[in-house]
């Protein structure tokens, strides 16, 4: 196992520590709970919270800033967060307007995430939950039924966040959600697996001709193992899934994602980013926003998603909010 | 004896902690076959700390015991075992609220309603390959004896969780494993029907109960 | 070959078109000189310019941006960019203010910068040259004598790049440059080497349980090939090198980056961080800024460096003015 | 003949690009033995645009072939070799400018002229196992013969550049090759002596020298 890490069954909480030691006038934790928030919330504006298993930074507790979640709490890698985890992080959050609460669709983290939504509301805390389900790749898939939430996450979080952030109430953050999880799709593809650290070696074997596409961010079983092709026929295979999955339609304005899996380099991404560029015009779409990075990877895997995400003007100006995490370049 | 105190309930889940602990990697191993790999830790996790807490925690009442014990599954268990054996300690836990001894009545009630419980919070049906295959099949068995004898409870039940591992191994998971999962799940058994399987056969030896598994996975 | 990657040859224009792609708004190119230049250049203020090979992003082509480098050109993967490239690079960023030429210490980057600038000078530019090498790892290495230039070249940079937004002259945006340099200490570890596209395979073999420490951009041996250890001792190891060559002492504010080598994913860097934190508490320094990401990669090779840059107020103020890469989150 | 004109630079230009392109990917991969892999490619890359450019560029004087062709080394070489070859052929041109024939005493001075070039710009000195190993001793070689037959000096600087591969073999590379190598550069040849080699040899078959290599480098 070639990582920088301890004992593995520290991985979790000296990453966070990490974390929150860098971004300090920003952030502070509860290491307890895995949780870490924002250090100053706004009591009159709706509260988002996330969490679900490590090792999709910068997603979750990564996210966490002013225009993006409030608070969030992380499990073990790729293991939904103890139910305890997430009810104190709703309520480490929770706010006079009421908590969002993002799931990705994931088995373990909608149990967790809804009793510990029974356990805070029974408290009187006003909240609601909504479900991401982005990823086109399969309909059932482990750990899941129905569609797997994954990088599309992204842009729940970030106009959920603007739309709290300017003042707009618990039903209309909802709704953003909504219209967001409503016009956004991914799919993955993965070149190599990882190694979960507490795990020490790697989740799935694979060929050194193949990929997985369709992929999940633990390393699911994706569409179909084929040989490994040149970057811009991989590109075209996410796209297409992709574009016709909404269907994404000449006019339409998106916001175009290319997500690295965490093994894969920057350079790369942008292979790939030319093609998807070349493809959103041949299908007549104007990409309005795109995102070249890391946003939901899955530790180490060589792999890249592709998400789109059909903009009108509301999302748009959401999209373009400012917003700070622990994520920064200077 | 046909009724459990609060000692004999204290041992068992003393037992059952030195079994989950003991089978951490075994447990991992399994999952990792056609899963992620961490429903041994994930479990043990918790179990290592409901051993540690057992001597001195609530025991006014099983009831306050088991809800305790469904707290620390609560806050120690993450991944999908969280919420399933915290909900399935909750539930036991409710049915037998106040109680310094139980019947084999309320025995039965209490697994029924740990199973209805976790069908309620995760969804799972028979057949979708989880443990409620074993859990299923163990309420019925024990609706159908009268409990006066419990070692052939405890036998009798042991023996139906040996079977599930076999009925189900090769099942295409419905739930947390589904169909795409492919030859990735082909002919490996479910952790978490092993798991109850495994304790069961552990509290068989230890209170002298005669049984013989025939899974592979409990004769190792 | 795992990677996303058309035909290898083309590898280099196609990550940049791609860059150009996403940035159309703050970037220009011209791939004949494998080239990237700000849209708008103020031709009253000093303009800077740096080149390597590629494979190293977002170092150089994506470091482009206001605050930042002015025009930067790449070379094929690991290799020096052609001469012209340079020359061109010179010649579309040259302002009346004159040019600073930021260099890594490499023997093919000093050669084509060398002839690139007197090419420019013998026109009338206005130029100075200036050579980073903040590597401590060792004293020659591959492809260069002296000290490597590595990830403190993210700090010249940008300390540059703001002194000459603020208008300073060619000579204060070069003393600048010289402070940093002289401030700044790097070293770094890998646990893998990489595959650059057109070779094809890996640059080194290395056991599955060791690691080499000091290690070059371009998997140029370093200090020493180990057995692998645990984040907290390789971080020591980094840090005490660091600390101990400038040396850094109590009562130091500095500005701490962890840069991750390309294969290492976000999580892994902030356990290094957590670690560095703490050995820099131990040392007396005050971390002013922290930088934890991808700043200067050597494609998908996992590892970390660890750098390290004295302030003082005028640093502290250059590293804190805005600026705008390639490289952004929302 | 003991001068050469402009058409007999064009062909050994020409024959040169052959054995360029040709081992492209043997140059490359010896220098991945101790290098970046990346000398076989740098020099390809350009010598396919100089085989391209070579029929229509500037033949008013062998001086403005030489630096047109350095040119296109400038704009199409990466790495270390677009400096070096780049420098190479800019001081040879030099050295020709002008010149529509060259006789023996001019070719020297264009060696001559090429290799102090190359060593301002790169710093290295003999011994610090690059092309100038070769280059030096070929030079040296040259100034003592009176070039009265060209075969005769053709057969003997492709003799000194065949021994500069053995010679420099073991060699600790000084510039560009450090200490710090270690393992990896023992007993690898150092590409650059390798391609002069290589392209002497080949001018020796095409031109009908007798020569007969003794480095394996040569003998493929
Ligand atoms: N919805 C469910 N209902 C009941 N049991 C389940 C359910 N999902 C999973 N399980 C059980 O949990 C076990 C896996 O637990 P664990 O590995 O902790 O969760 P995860 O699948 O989230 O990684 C399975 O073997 C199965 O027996
Ligand atoms: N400073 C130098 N002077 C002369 N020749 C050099 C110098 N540095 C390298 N070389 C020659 O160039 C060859 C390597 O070229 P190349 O691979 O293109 O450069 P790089 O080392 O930058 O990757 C070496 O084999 C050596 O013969
Ligand atoms: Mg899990
Ligand atoms: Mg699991
Ligand atoms: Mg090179
Ligand atoms: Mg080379």
């Amino acid at each position: 196992m070639k990582k920088f890490v301890n004992d593995p069954a520290n991985f979790v909480p000296e990453f966070m520590a990490g974390v929150l030691a860098a971004n300090a006038d920003l952030l502070e934790g509860n290491l307890e709970f895995q949780m870490i928030k924002r250090k100053t919330i706004d009591a009159s504006k709706v509260a988002i919270v996330q969490g679900s298993g490590s090792g999709h930074e910068p997603a979750h507790v990564m996210a966490v800033g002013p225009g993006m979640l409030t608070a969030a709490c992380q499990g073990p890698v790729f293991a939904a967060p103890p139910v305890d985890a997430c009810y104190e992080t709703i309520k480490a959050a929770a706010t006079d307007a009421g908590v969002l609460v993002l799931v990705n669709n994931y088995q373990g983290d909608r149990m967790a995430w809804d009793m510990a939504c029974e356990m805070a509301e029974a408290e009187g805390i006003k909240l609601k939950q909504f479900i991401i389900n982005d990823d086109v790749a399969v309909q059932d898939s482990l750990y899941t039924v129905g569609r797997r939430g994954v990088a599309g996450n992204f842009f729940v979080m970030k106009a959920a966040g603007a739309a709290a952030e300017a003042g707009a109430d618990l039903d209309a953050v909802y709704a953003v959600a909504e219209k967001v999880n409503a016009n956004v799709r991914t799919m993955g593809v993965a070149l190599t697996s990882c190694i979960p650290p507490q795990k020490g070696d790697v989740i799935f074997d694979i060929g050194d001709d193949e990929m997985e596409v369709g992929v999940g961010i633990h390393g699911e079983p994706g569409r179909e193992r084929t040989k490994i092709k040149p970057a811009d026929d991989i590109t075209k295979l996410l796209y297409d899934a992709v574009q016709s999955d909404l269907p994404f339609s000449s006019g339409d304005r998106v916001a175009l994602m290319v997500n690295g899996l965490g093994g894969t380099p920057p350079a790369e991404l942008y292979v790939v980013y030319n093609k998807a560029a070349k493809l959103a015009a041949e299908t007549g779409l104007t990409i309005a926003r795109n995102y070249v990075g890391e946003y939901c990877t899955a530790i180490e895997m060589a792999g890249v998603s592709l998400t789109m995400l059909k903009l009108d003007a509301e999302l748009e100006e959401l999209l373009a909010a400012p917003a700070e995490t622990a994520c920064r370049i200077f | 004896m046909s009724t459990l105190t609060i000692a004999d309930v204290e041992q068992a889940i003393d037992i059952t902690c030195d079994t989950v602990i003991r089978n951490e990697k075994y447990f991992s191993d399994l999952d990792g076959l056609a899963g992620d790999g961490d429903f041994g830790t994930s479990l043990a996790t918790g179990f290592k700390v409901i051993k540690a807490d057992l001597p001195t925690i609530d025991k006014s009442a099983v009831g306050a015991m088991l809800l305790k014990i469904s707290m620390i599954c609560s806050k120690h268990v993450g991944g999908s075992s969280g919420p399933i054996w915290g909900t399935g300690f909750m539930r036991a836990g409710m049915a037998s609220k106040g109680m310094t001894e139980i019947d084999y009545a309320t025995l039965v009630a209490m697994v029924g309603s740990a199973l209805e419980g976790i069908m309620a919070r995760g969804g799972a049906k028979r057949g979708d390959k989880t443990l409620l295959d074993a859990l299923i099949p163990i309420h019925e068995t024990m609706q159908a004896m009268d409990g006066s004898d419990l070692k052939a409870v405890l036998a009798a039940v042991a023996g139906v969780a040996d079977k599930a591992i076999d009925e189900t191994r090769n099942l295409v998971a419905h739930r947390g494993r589904a169909s795409q999962v492919g030859e990735r799940s082909a002919n490996t058994p479910d952790p978490g029907i092993v798991g109850i399987a495994t304790i069961l056969n552990d509290w068989c030896k230890h209170y002298g109960v005669d049984f013989v598994p025939n899974a592979p996975e409990l004769n190792r």
